[in-house]
């Protein structure tokens, strides 16, 4: 079970409150109109699904009920860093 | 009966927010959420010694302010009508006389005052506050439960996974989280005691799941 | 029945408090500190269980977590019954009762036994997959058959009385195992002043120094153990835990600790205590100091009751003053196999000889067996035991150099117990749960922990340290770098000295060779409880089972309740042997959790029963249930389904109700639906972008309906929202869909639109929402309020600030039943008041609760939706024929704009939701029923939507039904079939589902 | 191939089973073949022994980083079923069950499939207007299916609390009685042992590190012990990696990879004789022939290749198990373990061909691919021999996430099984 820093409330909480909210930064198409189907159902359903660095947001749901961003290894699990929406992240996949 | 209480849509546009005293006259006496378990008997006949106390405080005014907390306008305002100053501090609580303020997120905060004084508060920060902001009164909502006693710690070990040891959880810190399948607002009031807000629908849930877990030290009901 | 194998001093068993239990049936007598495996054995107990396959009468091979054999049935009473449970493990209490759980007539005699020694030739592994398969019909019996053979112990019958506890952990330092290596970190870590959890398996602490004759700075062993537990104990942020396994090790450094609270007292807890509790513990740093298993050898009838490891000897004599049997043979390849000798002989019986593999043992315990004219027999081993329940002698025999072949005569010896020694496994279970792939030590003969992302540390045995100065140091320096890495300085601890052994090297030896080949020789067993033998694994390679995983898959090696802490390592030596690779070479050892088993009531702790999952009610919930209401679980809510009347079925409740509402008026507890508050600038443009439809002119004092979908364009919830004010908007969802539309904004929000200034709050349990839908309404809500209700001054859709009952109150004009509705909003503190209020005044109406199916019923016979119900996640506005709901003239393209237009989404005949007067106007199409369009086509037919809603309609006198058909708005008045499961087949006409009232001006007047 | 039989379990015996042949070759790969597919688990295995067995394609080679049927086929819980909501998935299951009914026959090869029938339990009224549309869409299908109520249930799983007095009450059930398990690590072995005995190449321990593409089109794939191995045509089934080889590709999956758990119990003695599942409480639970309840959870909400979850979906699952069985509180659970499933959003697989022609993907089966072990393999094979995707694998294009035809049984899927 993970224990995960909410950068908002500023302490380490349990797995239990919060909800993984998938794959992180992916920003709604400005202009949804001018997408191709196949833009959109990118948008909607395509995913880099790595095993390794992951990008991802979850949401301190039983919290703060923020959502932020998580970067785990999606293979030892490991949390690299949390930061809040809008801000980048420090650790990157090579 | 009057209907004193009639707002005209014109007013309401005015308002911009929609505000209501929504208290009856003393003649109408509310139910609070465990007003099926009739602690106040419970209190009377049950027994006096045990390693865990509850009390439940009924029917307080219950606000839930959301503003900017970089806005110091809003601050100020804040602190003019409650008296003190809104805890920025994550994880934290101030009091103000019979007013209690809880951090909640980093733009909410949960306002506890007493229950017939919730609309004058709201219609102060109404008058009070400009620019982006919310107020909502959610007294219905919620109820408070003090549990006290010797055994107070291990009990809430057994509900929520917080760690409550004095140096991490001190008085005055309050946390909002998984209460067994349910949640609560946890804010610590003394060494032996704290203050759980809960929500109405899971009120029952969360009785019957207190008596369950505290079987090993004895519950104290108290009026 | 005398205890004619417990010596008369020694031990930590009280003697003064004797224990009396029963084992198949028979009474004994045992010591308060025993193991129920201990008591057996001073019992002269010998066979415990018959093996899985072949059933071979088995005996105790081992004294703690790793015996295979001894797995017993416990309890008194039939509620009681525990399966499986480790003897080895099990604290005796007086009138405990168990008994062996395979073996018919009884484990004694078995007749099933004989078939193993005749079949168990036709059952190597893999034999199931190779045979059972002709004819094919006849597989159920031979399935049926093999069943049979299942399973140990056997689960109750009755419902647990028992209570299970929960308890959540934080610390700086958890410690696994309260051996020398565990105590001596406990004591570092504490004295620095770190939050301490030291957990142990064992009822009490100690590990291996509760075991031996050892002795620290000259005094036994055991008195620096207390002094050190006396110490600990006197720390307030130190947690001791005996009687506690460390069963899972999970990400983050969370651990689970099943702890058994007082299954050393009775078969069931006394009252208000929890029978076992399991502790989440989240710790900072994790030491592990979890010892090591001693590796029996592999030989030919390694199993008859009498062959144990040598360590669990010692235990049994020095710990329970036990000596299990009369006369010793060991066999070993190390020093360590000695110590049992020691002790048998010291304990004043007989060692008939140790044979050692090593051509010349030199270590100070093979010096001290030659003092006490013990018969060393070096360069040798036992390859062979003799007798059925009991060892009755052993063939020993030199071997090789190498270890491989028998290189001379074979000679007997009298015994009725041989002790085996073959080196040690460290118990690296826990270390593997997290994902760390263990790595061999040659060195040590043995896997140890991997590298591992965890914060973890490890100590003594499990490093491969079997020296109690290094276990002691170890534990000491694991202490010390915790307590360093949180950030406290460390405290000086002292350690004891143990007296240095001499030991010599070990031989690395797993499988004794016999005369005959080992396929041809007598079963050599490898995993005692799957009976797994070194032949069996040799012809999982031959077939081509090449990894190491293969071969426990296809051996079933590894997968009972001990997971093969004995054999698995023997097993992969085998292995390796028959692949001419390196142990490493055909893997790793794998464990995953748990370390050992642990009660699934223990696991569900008080969520069960009633607490299984929150029961949530409304302000007005003892109202309904002092009606007799009868309930529906919607989400977690309890919500009233219909209120019967004495003497009515289900359907005439739901006619009356119907009818009320329809002819005067009816009540439904609307308090469920979600609610949420919406304040800010940006509210209604944020509506705009969530919702399909327009928001931008609503005009205070107003509601409108809403619907909202995903990005894919289906609809996912819909309500009724009220702008309140300018900057003020009260969204009401579906009631299961509450705290998933509330997410759903905040993401929207947080995400994507930060820049929109608006908040959300739930006010979901704030209000209690009493909705009064019927012509009467207006007449039932005059009689509460003064206000002007006139259609007039208060219209269709509009909300209002009035006082209901005294009460204040937001009354919403919306309707779900298509009559005249005022949906009453009060603060549920005075719910009650105001609903008792309206029955006071409603009786001359005839005001009628209904639940939730008469809703259903009010709402379908208008074509209403219900979110969930008539929609799946498929359907988008225009599919619903909601097209009306849908705005094109917005300027921001909303979530579910772009969706919905997708290439599939705009293509012609999607099933689209219609009405259904079936012909036959009496018969209610079941719900879910699947439309077809030619009735005569047979299997598999061509399937054309299905029936979402269906109901009997008493105002209409007819069925009603909605549900989806392929192209149906273009198929109106065509018809449509729904053969049923029954063999009938009901015809319907498709139609509009608005059933009455087209106009909608009931709601309207 | 040496023939398995009871006969031959005696011959063998009297020469101590020292002379059972290998099960499968282990040979070094040739420098080319006609198809390679990636991924030995049972799906992949499946494929080749039917694209041996019903194309004549015996040009095969299925390269495996680990061992045979190492994945997920050896981490589930061994559910076999075909009653799926849609036309679509219903088709595909079915084809499946028919092939699962007679495999050990076709394999000689006993993959144990044990058809002791599988309840779905239904515990709100939302719940049973499901089941009655799922069971009404299984029998217009030709897929057998009842609906039953607890009176019915209770006669099938005596011990299970049919009572009013849980906090879900069982309101009624589907039941199939042709679902029920199958012996996971046989089925592997069965179609590998199959398909080796066609002259198919199981390479075991060996990596595909690269995809070799040049112009749109797949022309061999790169391994780390073998070097460059060419293939007309690859087909990846990698669950639990396929968007990892789909990168190598050069395009992104609709997936997401989940841990997913499962845990048995101690062996007790037989006291549940078929397959119960409930959404609801969120839980499924079988007792093997060896007596184990095999017991599964739902997915970790969480991307996670670690092949292990988190702790609080064991425990809701074992609640869920408590709740339902009452009489299991005092057994205890043995061991858990967790696998990678490949989810789809609309929890349907993905059976298709790929932006890199020649390039054919199996992948995105979530919690459901084991039942489908021969269908899948069936109709992949068919696609690969021919290069046109067969007709039952059709509506499972990767495409349909573009055009929106998706096919979403949540609802038939729910829980993981």
């Amino acid at each position: 079970m993970f224990h995960i820093y909410c950068p908002h409330c500023a302490e380490y909480r349990e797995e239990e409150e919060f909800h993984a909210a998938g794959q992180a930064h992916i920003a709604r198409p400005l202009d949804p109109e001018a997408c191709s189907d196949k833009e959109w159902g990118e948008y909607m359903f395509f995913r880099k699904n790595p095993r390794g660095i992951h990008h991802e947001l979850w949401v301190h749901a039983a919290g703060c009920r923020k959502f932020f961003n998580i970067t785990r290894d999606t293979q030892s699990y490991e949390i690299k860093e949390v930061y809040k929406i809008g801000e980048k992240p420090s650790v990157v996949a090579e | 009966m009057s209907d004193l209480n009639v707002m005209t849509a014109a007013e309401m546009a005015a308002t911009k927010a929609a505000v209501m005293d929504q208290v009856p006259g003393p003649e109408i006496q509310g139910q609070s959420p465990l007003h099926h378990a009739d602690l106040d008997s419970l209190a009377k006949v049950g027994p006096k010694q045990g390693g865990v106390h509850l009390r439940e405080h009924k029917l307080l005014g219950h606000l839930t302010l959301r503003l900017n907390p970089e806005n110091d306008d809003q601050l100020a305002a804040a602190e003019r009508v409650l008296g003190v100053a809104l805890p920025l501090q994550p994880l934290t609580s101030v009091e103000s006389g019979s007013y209690s303020v809880r951090w909640m997120s980093p733009d909410e905060w949960l306002i506890l005052v007493p229950g017939l004084e919730a609309f004058d508060v709201e219609s102060k920060f109404r008058d009070e506050m400009g620019g982006h902001y919310s107020l909502v009164n959610s007294s219905g909502g919620s109820t408070v439960l003090e549990l006290s006693g010797p055994d107070v710690v291990e009990l809430l070990k057994r509900c929520t996974s917080i760690d409550l040891h004095p140096k991490l959880f001190p008085v005055g810190k309050v946390v909002s989280t998984v209460f067994a399948k349910s949640s609560a607002i946890i804010r610590r009031t003394g060494e032996h005691s704290f203050e759980l807000v809960i929500r109405r629908s899971f009120s029952d849930y969360i009785w019957l799941w207190l008596q369950e877990t505290s079987r090993e030290f004895g519950l104290v009901v108290k009026a | 029945m005398t205890q004619q194998n417990r010596l008369q001093s020694g031990g930590r068993i009280d003697r003064s408090k004797p224990l009396t239990f029963t084992y198949n049936g028979k009474q004994y007598k045992g010591f308060q500190g025993d193991t129920l495996a201990s008591a057996m054995l001073a019992n002269g107990v010998n066979v415990v269980s018959r093996s899985f396959k072949y059933s071979r009468p088995r005996g105790i091979v081992a004294a703690g977590a790793e015996e295979p054999n001894a797995i017993l049935q416990l309890g008194a009473t039939e509620a009681t019954q525990v399966p499986n449970v480790r003897a080895t493990q099990q604290e005796l209490f007086n009138g405990l009762v168990s008994q062996s759980t395979n073996g018919w007539p009884n484990v004694d005699t078995d007749v099933m036994s004989v078939l193993g020694k005749v079949g168990g030739k036709m059952m190597p592994p893999g034999f199931y997959y190779k045979t059972f398969m002709f004819p094919e019909s006849l597989w159920n019996t031979y399935e049926s058959l093999i069943r049979k053979a299942a399973g140990m112990g056997r689960s109750p019958l009755e419902n647990d009385p028992d209570s299970y506890d929960h308890i959540n952990q934080h610390c700086d330092v958890m410690i696994v195992g309260a051996g020398p290596a565990g105590l001596a970190a406990a004591l570092a870590a504490a004295r620095s002043g770190a939050r301490v959890i030291l957990a142990d398996e064992q009822s009490e602490f100690g590990g291996s120094l509760l075991s031996t004759t050892e002795k620290l700075d000259g005094k036994p062993a055991s008195e620096w153990v207390s002094a050190v537990t006396e110490e600990l104990r006197s720390y307030e942020d130190v947690m001791l835990l005996p009687r506690s396994t460390v069963n899972g090790y999970h990400d983050h450094n969370f651990v689970t600790i099943h702890e058994r609270c007082t299954d050393h007292l009775s078969d069931i807890a006394p009252v208000n205590q929890a029978r076992q509790r399991l502790h989440k513990v989240r710790a900072k740093w994790v030491v592990l100091a979890t010892g090591a298993h001693e590796r029996p050898l592999v030989y030919s009838n390694n199993d008859v009751p009498g062959c144990m490891v040598s360590g669990a000897v010692s235990t049994y004599i020095n710990r329970y003053g036990v000596v299990p049997g009369n006369e010793l043979v060991v066999t070993t390849t190390n020093d360590y196999g000695y110590q049992s000798a020691l002790d048998w002989h010291d304990a004043g019986r007989k060692v008939v000889a140790v044979v050692d593999t090593r051509a010349n043992p030199a270590g100070e315990r093979v010096d001290a067996a030659r003092q006490r004219g013990i018969n060393v027999i070096t360069g040798s081993a036992v390859i062979d035991v003799q007798g059925s329940k009991r060892v009755s002698g052993v063939s020993v025999a030199p071997i090789s150099a190498d270890g491989n072949k028998v290189s001379g005569s074979v000679t007997k010896l009298n015994t009725d117990t041989v002790a085996t020694s073959g080196g040690w496994s460290p118990v690296i279970h826990l270390s593997s749960h997290t994902g760390s792939r263990p790595i061999w030590n040659d060195e040590i003969v043995g896997f140890v922990p991997g590298p591992t992302v965890q914060k973890q540390l490890t100590a003594g045995g499990i490093n491969g340290s079997y020296n109690t100065n290094s276990v002691l140091s170890e534990g000491l320096e694991a202490g010390l770098k915790a307590v360093a890495e949180v950030g406290l300085n460390a405290a000086e601890v002292v350690l004891p000295k143990a007296e240095d052994v001499k030991e010599g090297a070990s031989m690395t030896l797993f499988h004794i060779p016999h005369l005959k080949p080992t396929s041809q020789a007598p079963k050599q067993f490898v995993d005692y409880q799957t009976d797994v033998t070194a032949a069996g694994i040799e012809l999982a390679c031959r077939e081509g089972f090449e990894s190491i995983e293969h071969v426990k898959r296809y051996t079933a090696m590894g997968f009972g309740t001990d997971q093969g802490k004995l054999g698995n390592i023997n097993g992969m030596a085998v292995a390796a042997k028959a692949l001419n690779k390196t142990i490493p070479e055909t893997g790793t050892t794998i464990f995953r959790p748990n370390y050992t088993p642990i009660t699934f009531g223990a696991i569900a702790g008080r969520n069960c029963g009633e607490l299984f999952d929150p029961k949530r009610y409304s302000a007005m919930q003892m109202w309904h249930v002092e009606r007799g209401a009868k309930f529906e679980d919607v989400g977690q809510w309890k919500r009233p389904w219909y209120f019967p009347q004495a003497g009515e079925n289900m359907q005439q409740s739901l006619d009356r109700e119907c009818l009320a509402v329809r002819d005067s008026v009816g009540i439904l507890d609307a308090s469920t639906l979600g609610k949420i508050d919406i304040q800010g600038r940006d509210a209604r443009e944020f509506l705009g972008r969530i919702y399909s439809n327009a928001w931008a002119k609503l005009a205070v004092g107003k509601c409108r309906y809403g619907l909202m979908c995903g990005e894919d364009g289906m609809v996912f919830d819909d309500g009724v929202s009220a702008c309140l004010g300018d900057n003020h908007f009260l969204m009401t969802t579906t009631t299961g869909g509450a705290a998933r539309v509330l997410e759903w904004l905040e993401l929207y929000h947080q995400t994507e639109w930060p820049e929109l200034e608006v908040y959300f709050n739930t006010v979901t349990d704030h209000w209690s929402t009493l909705t009064i839908s019927g012509p009467n309404s207006r007449k039932l809500l005059a009689e509460l309020t003064d206000y002007d209700l006139s259609n007039d001054n208060f219209s269709f859709m509009d909300w209002k600030q009035i006082k209901v009952a005294g009460v204040p109150a937001r009354v919403f004009r919306i309707s779900f039943t298509g009559e005249l509705t005022f949906e009453i909003n009060v603060q549920a503190n005075y719910g009650t008041h105001v609903w008792e209020k309206l029955f006071e005044a409603g009786a001359k109406y005839n005001l009628t609760p209904y639940g939730t199916e008469t809703m259903h019923i009010l709402r379908a016979e208008k074509g209403f939706i219900i979110a969930g119900q008539d929609t799946d996640g498929s359907v988008h506005p225009f599919d619903l024929g909601m097209g009306w709901c849908v705005s094109n003239k917005k300027p921001f393209s909303y979530v579910g704009k772009r969706g919905m237009n997708r290439q599939d989404c705009v293509r012609d005949n999607r099933k689209q939701m219609v009405g259904l007067k079936t012909k036959d106007p009496k018969v209610v199409i079941p719900e879910g029923a699947q439309a077809v369009l030619d009735p005569n086509e047979p299997i598999p037919m061509k399937m054309v939507g299905h029936v979402t809603s269906s109901y009997w309609s008493a105002n209409l006198g007819h069925s009603i039904a909605m549900g989806f058909v392929k192209g149906g708005l273009d198929k109106m008045g065509e018809t449509v079939y729904y053969p049923l499961v029954d063999g009938t087949v009901i015809e319907a006409e498709i139609c509009s589902p608005i059933f009455l009232d087209p106009k909608g001006e009931r709601q309207n007047v | 191939m040496q023939r398995y039989s009871g006969f031959g379990l005696l011959k063998h015996s009297l020469t101590h089973h020292e002379n059972w042949q290998r099960t499968w070759r282990n040979p070094t790969p040739k420098k080319e073949y006609d198809v390679v597919i990636i991924g030995g688990g049972g799906h992949g295995l499946a494929t080749a022994y039917y694209l041996a067995k019903e194309h004549g394609i015996t040009n095969v080679a299925v390269i495996e980083k680990g061992y045979l049927g190492g994945g997920n086929t050896a981490r589930n819980t061994t559910i076999v079923r075909s009653n799926y909501l849609w036309d679509e998935s219903a088709h595909l299951y079915e084809h499946a069950m028919k092939l699962w009914e007679g495999l050990s026959q076709d394999l000689n090869y006993n993959v144990m499939f044990s058809q002791r029938g599988v309840l779905n339990l239904g515990h709100t009224l939302q719940d049973m207007r499901d089941i009655e549309r799922r069971v009404n869409a299984n029998r217009l299908n030709g897929i057998d299916g009842e609906v039953l109520d607890p009176q019915q249930i209770k006669e099938i799983v005596p011990h299970m609390d049919c009572s009013d007095n849980t906090r879900y009450p069982i309101l009624g059930a589907s039941w199939q009685p042709r679902g029920g398990v199958a012996r996971h690590d046989a089925v592997a072995w069965g179609f590998a042992r199959g398909a080796d005995s066609f002259g198919v190449d199981l390479i075991q321990e060996t990596e595909v590190t690269d995809l070799i593409i040049e112009d749109g089109t797949i022309t061999g794939v790169k391994t780390n012990r073998y070097g460059d191995i060419k293939a007309g045509r690859v087909g990846c089934v990698v669950a639990g990696n396929s968007s990892v080889l789909a990168k190598k590709a050069g395009f992104e999956l609709p997936l997401e990879s989940h841990p997913l758990q499962a845990l048995v119990s101690e062996p007790i003695k037989p006291i549940l004789d078929t397959v119960v599942m409930s959404n609801h409480v969120h839980g499924y639970v079988s007792q093997s022939d060896k007596g184990d309840l095999v017991i599964g959870a739902g997915i970790d909400g969480y991307t996670g290749y670690g092949q292990r979850g988190s702790y609080p979906t064991i425990e809701h699952t074992v609640q869920a198990i408590v709740e339902l069985f009452p009489v299991f509180s005092r057994v205890r659970m043995n061991r858990q373990w967790g696998g990678i499933v490949d989810t789809c959003p609309d929890a349907c697989p993905i059976i298709s061909k790929t932006p890199v022609k020649n390039l054919f993907f199996n992948c995105g089966w979530g919690t459901g691919g084991f039942k489908a072990t021969p269908g899948a393999g069936n109709v992949f094979a068919a696609s690969l021999a021919t290069g046109e995707m067969h007709p039952l694998a059709e509506p499972f294009s990767m495409f349909r996430f573009h055009d929106g035809a998706l096919i979403d049984e949540h609802g038939a899927a729910g829980v993981a099984h």
